[in-house]
């Protein structure tokens, strides 16, 4: 067992599946010779060569409609998304484009491609740079879309996403990138469509993915501390394919629930969440499904008004005690 | 308002003087196997034509629906440059896509069925006119964004250079597609990475309703190469000789050099932008579509092979009825095929699950 | 009171407008000399000319960019997209220019933008040509979005965004152009974040915008002859801002509610209408928010299938029978 | 890998060869009003440079966030540019934006404190480094998006021309920029309708952590204006005085013709592309730096002015010294500026409404 960083795991799973098929490649800004904005493809170029690591110009809508292309024919590109932020303006490639040829062609094509960066804020980015994009890509069929929250989960998911024959959305984190985890030597595979309970409870569901799963860890354990409640905490970890049983089953459990993601809150995937949360466990909710979610404002700068905007463990045990109301 | 821009110039023999392989028709004799060719590219332009006829049909009759684009007056282009293409060159083209999947092998039944949203249809009815495939013939669609596909066409050639191939990938598109912005990020990447990859503009000078000259800065679009440093010509796409010549020059200089081409075809669609243009008055006049049709491929080629004794007047009428025939066959024998079954609405969405069901 | 076609209406309301406001100008693709693809800019060329009345190349994003920087300096763009589907391209243009520069500028400038077109399906129009976009635009900060039913909102409501100094997607539908409808003669506004009870009932709320809400009324009309039950149907007209308050009333009238929406189901902005409602309405239902929505298929051509995909009065009544178990 | 490209050329008073302005410097005896404001813009350059250091000291020193991109190296185009324009010409541009809105009147104080997220800042702290903006002195921004302001660039021009004003919009992007399709839109659309609009490329041949030659498949940016009919050309951005001579001719043009113009700036940035960038080994050599810094925008005038006896030696302590002190104490008042109000966050969102609050 190794103890690797986020994006040591992210790499690892890069350098076992490039060695593991030749068809496999990498392509994306600054990500050879600049050796990646956030490190996760450092060396790959000294180790692959421009042809298995490709250093593009900046057009984010080609370089998807490229990548699309070769997945066409058969390769298997990982593309780096400097942040979601910029998928944006690939957004019809990859929607209209990539997510769709299979079924427009009945079957006959298949996209094996995976775009990967992170979403969300980091340190004041501002409003350009901060979009947290997986709802958005949750809500179109014929994408998978994945959030892992652990070095571990993001090694075995990558990987599984690498060998999937359907285009994929990998959403990382900037704030996850520095976080340390065991990762088993043994090579693994994390499939998807698992939710994961990281934390047992019995009084109320926190549900959350991505880096909102940590904020959410400590939102538990304070209101275990201060108001003696018991929380359970689901990491969803997976969007499409969504495990709801699992969700369901610790709601069933606790009776209370509260979805918890850094999106804008109106809109965000969380009210999905929400929505079928009610819609199956209506008969066992004593409260109504709370949620937390991002401020419904384009990302500030200032260092204040940015973290205002971005939900911490405050906002969690806030809405948690509201959600609690009559236990608490 | 325009300064800079020639008018778009007319359909004639004009266009092709740039042309850099010599010119066709007017020198040497052509040879028996050549003639024999040719009258097979005759034979494809009345079946395309007729198809189309057919597929108009279909859409009259309600048997088809959405949008549905016409390759009449454009059939030389097609037929030439897959006529001068290697089996396994890979081609990916936009909406008015009937003509290619044909040329490449597949059964006009099958594309007639896609028209008509049938099981049998190369989509099994999923993908309808604009949305034709063909893994098995390398026909990679089919698309309906303007422009959007042109990104996916340096994938191809992509592909191509990754594995070593020895293989093309032919993009056609649109001048209206042209001023897509995606075109030219495209361009500059095969570019850098020398793609083998055609980038083939059939200007048929109107976009929809808006004329070329009130959509391109400068209607010699082949010149938005130049930036890019890729070699690029506007050659003529009525007369399929000269068509022929052209592509087999350009796909052996891509081939040989494993570097991008830009092709502006100068073309005309005889037929309205789709189906349901109604008013081809709001852009064109009758006399442009006359004048245009005196260089329809099918008379110029027909001239030809008269002249060289290769065919006879009878053979013309011979060859439209055969046609016709089996277009009619065609959409009969179509409009008999099963539709999808309900349940198929959730398949092929993933390669190994479905998604949510239900509303 | 003259009866008019909604694309009539909203073509009313453009000519007013224009011969009200000079800084009022049309851009979109085929809008001037070819009339517009569903004949909303029908004469416009003719009787404001290529200055005002905008014929552009096939270029979204750069449509869009051109006209925010227009609106910039203080004119008011009204850009057709011949359907919502290709706003797909111009997204980044949108969301993370227009929509965002009030706010990054701390104010100093404003976006006086309209992008209107039809969104959702028509007849056999394929994957890529029948998006229903509004749920990701009501998603994100800066943009207002609004989506009438009736030829009188399209219009009242079109002048409404016009004048409006902030960017607005107005969402028409394919399957509305046709519908006729009274509008009186003399100029008004349609205010937006007013929904409105198009059908007073007292058994179950059916909540929509655009085409569903006469999907709703037809359902809810069956509803009454075939099960006797009274069904109130709210048409909330406007996503951004919305009037959740009518929406709140009807339900703690009713208990029991369905949010009917044409856009895929999984992720759409019904979510978010079923996520308030239980949030506020919680003590008031007697049964879970259900909804409706479009199948999570990339829209099929057959147009079996096709009809399979779009949400009718059929799925309606359906899913308002379950939600009304026990009643019926 | 490329083939027709030329090797990014590398910073020397070749680079102006193409220019059409007569060679500066060199020939011609200076008035004395243009000395004059030769030592202005002098003073500019080490005003902007003394900035720049501070707002690296803020970043260091954790006052300021994010991404943040000093304009340092690059201060004669700017200076140059914004120097020949008219007060009402209006100007937009990338994230690299602070020496613009103070070359147009926007005190230094005021672009510090946005830098550092203060109340006092242009956009009252909301928008930070990369997002400057100025309504009163007709500075558009300031964006983040690469690539993405430049057809509002084209739109500003649209607005100049349809109230039929006397303004030339100024579009200032870079080198990786000229990769995003947009900008082609924008090219034709600005063409096609005749928009006074300078599209600006600041090539200083390197886009973030890539080389002009891995990511422009010609480094000549300036031909991809041929295909759109646009006049284009390369020119020197690191000696002032052509810059002046070069803007000013441009302009003249632009404001004549009712053209739009795509010009080439080739400059050099001295500084890593952004404060957070900690290894430029990776992409250029110190030699590389060096070379460029020979042609350092501060030198050569200083040079011109020494050698035209409009300054002496101590002049060049004493304006550095007053920079310095100037700028040093723009930081201390910053960073001594108020915070944002909570409240503000809801703000500025719309003109007339707030977004829903709350978590
Ligand atoms: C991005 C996008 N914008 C608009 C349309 C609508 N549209 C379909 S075809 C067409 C004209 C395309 O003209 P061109 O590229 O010249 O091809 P042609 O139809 O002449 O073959 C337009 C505007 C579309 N499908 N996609
Ligand atoms: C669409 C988009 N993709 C990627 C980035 C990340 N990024 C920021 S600056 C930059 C390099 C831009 O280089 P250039 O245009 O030459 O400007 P310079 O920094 O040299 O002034 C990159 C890749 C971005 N901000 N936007
Ligand atoms: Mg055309
Ligand atoms: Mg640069």
């Amino acid at each position: 067992m190794a103890e690797l960083a986020y994006r040591e795991a992210l790499r690892r799973a890069l350098i076992e599946e490039m060695d593991r098929d030749e068809n496999v490649f990498l392509m994306g800004e600054d990500i050879g010779r600049y050796q990646g904005t956030f490190r996760v493809t450092a060396g790959l170029f000294e180790k692959y060569g421009a042809r298995r690591v490709v250093d593009t110009p900046i057009s984010e809508p080609g370089i998807v409609g490229i990548s699309t292309g070769a997945a066409l024919m058969g390769l298997r590109p990982v593309v780096e998304m400097m942040t979601m932020s910029f998928s944006i303006l690939a957004l019809d490639q990859i929607i209209n484009h990539a997510a769709k040829v299979r079924y427009m062609s009945g079957g006959q094509f298949s996209v094996p491609l995976v775009i990967r960066g992170p979403g969300g804020a980091a340190n004041q980015l501002s409003a350009q740079h901060s979009h947290s994009m997986e709802g958005w890509y949750a809500h179109v069929p014929g994408l998978k879309v994945v959030a892992p929250s652990t070095p571990s989960d993001a090694y075995g998911m990558l990987k599984t996403a690498i060998r999937d024959d359907n285009p994929v959305i990998f959403t990382e984190n900037p704030g996850l990138y520095g976080i340390k985890g065991e990762v088993d030597d043994d090579e693994f595979l994390v499939p998807f469509g698992k939710a994961v309970v990281r934390r047992e409870g019995t009084d109320l569901s926190l549900v959350a993915y991505s880096r909102m799963v940590h904020v959410c860890l400590e939102a538990a354990e304070r209101l275990d501390k201060e108001d003696g409640v018991s929380v359970e905490v689901v990491d969803v970890r997976s969007l499409v394919p969504m495990d709801t049983d699992t969700i369901f089953a610790s709601v069933r459990k606790t009776h209370r629930a509260v979805v918890v993601y850094e999106d804008w809150k109106s809109g965000g995937f969380g009210a999905e969440i929400c929505t079928r949360i009610q819609e199956s466990c209506f008969d066992d909710l004593d409260a109504p499904v709370g949620r937390v979610g991002g401020l419904n404002v384009p990302m500030p700068y200032a260092r204040n008004l940015e973290l205002q905007c971005i939900p911490n463990a405050d906002d969690v045990v806030e809405k948690s005690r509201q959600t609690l109301q009559g236990v608490i | 308002m325009r300064r800079n821009g020639k008018g778009a110039s007319f359909l004639s023999t004009k266009e092709s003087k740039k042309s850099k392989s010599k010119p066709s028709a007017s020198n040497g004799k052509p040879t028996r196997k050549e003639l024999e060719q040719l009258v097979e590219d005759l034979r494809w332009m009345y079946r395309i034509r007729e198809f189309e006829d057919q597929s108009m049909r279909a859409f009259r009759n309600g048997l088809a629906g959405g949008y549905l684009h016409v390759y009449t007056g454009m059939e030389a282009v097609a037929i030439g440059w897959i006529g001068e293409k290697r089996e396994d060159d890979p081609v990916i083209a936009a909406y008015r896509d009937h003509a290619y999947p044909m040329l490449m092998g597949v059964s006009p039944y099958e594309v007639m069925c896609e028209i008509m949203g049938r099981r049998d249809g190369t989509s099994k009815g999923k993908g309808g006119s604009m949305h034709l495939y063909s893994a098995e013939k390398h026909f990679f669609g089919g698309w309906g964004i303007v422009g959007g596909h042109t990104a996916m066409g340096a994938g191809l050639a992509f592909a191509i250079k990754y594995r070593g191939e020895d293989r093309v990938a032919l993009c056609f598109y649109g001048d209206g597609a042209a001023n897509a912005g995606i075109v030219y990020e495209a361009m500059n990447m095969a570019s850098l990475w020398d793609l083998p990859v055609v980038f083939l503009i059939e200007n048929n000078q109107v976009a929809m309703g808006t004329r070329l000259e009130y959509h391109a800065a400068d209607p010699e679009l082949h010149k938005r190469a130049v930036g890019f440093g890729i070699e690029h010509e506007r050659v003529d796409g009525m007369d399929v000789i000269q068509v022929r010549k052209d592509a087999a020059r350009i796909l052996d200089y891509v081939r040989k050099n494993q570097r991008p081409y830009v092709v502006e075809v100068m073309t005309y669609r005889f037929a309205g932008h789709g189906a349901a243009d109604h008013d081809q008055s709001l852009y064109r006049s009758k006399e442009e579509v006359e004048q245009a049709k005196k260089r329809d491929p099918i008379l110029l080629l027909s001239q030809y092979l008269l002249k060289h004794g290769a065919i006879e007047e009878s053979d013309l009428e011979q060859m439209q009825k055969e046609a016709e025939k089996e277009m009619a066959e065609v959409y009969e024998k179509a409009s008999a095929a099963p539709k999808p079954d309900p349940h198929e609405v959730y398949e092929d969405v993933y390669t190994d699950m479905q998604p949510e069901e239900g509303h």
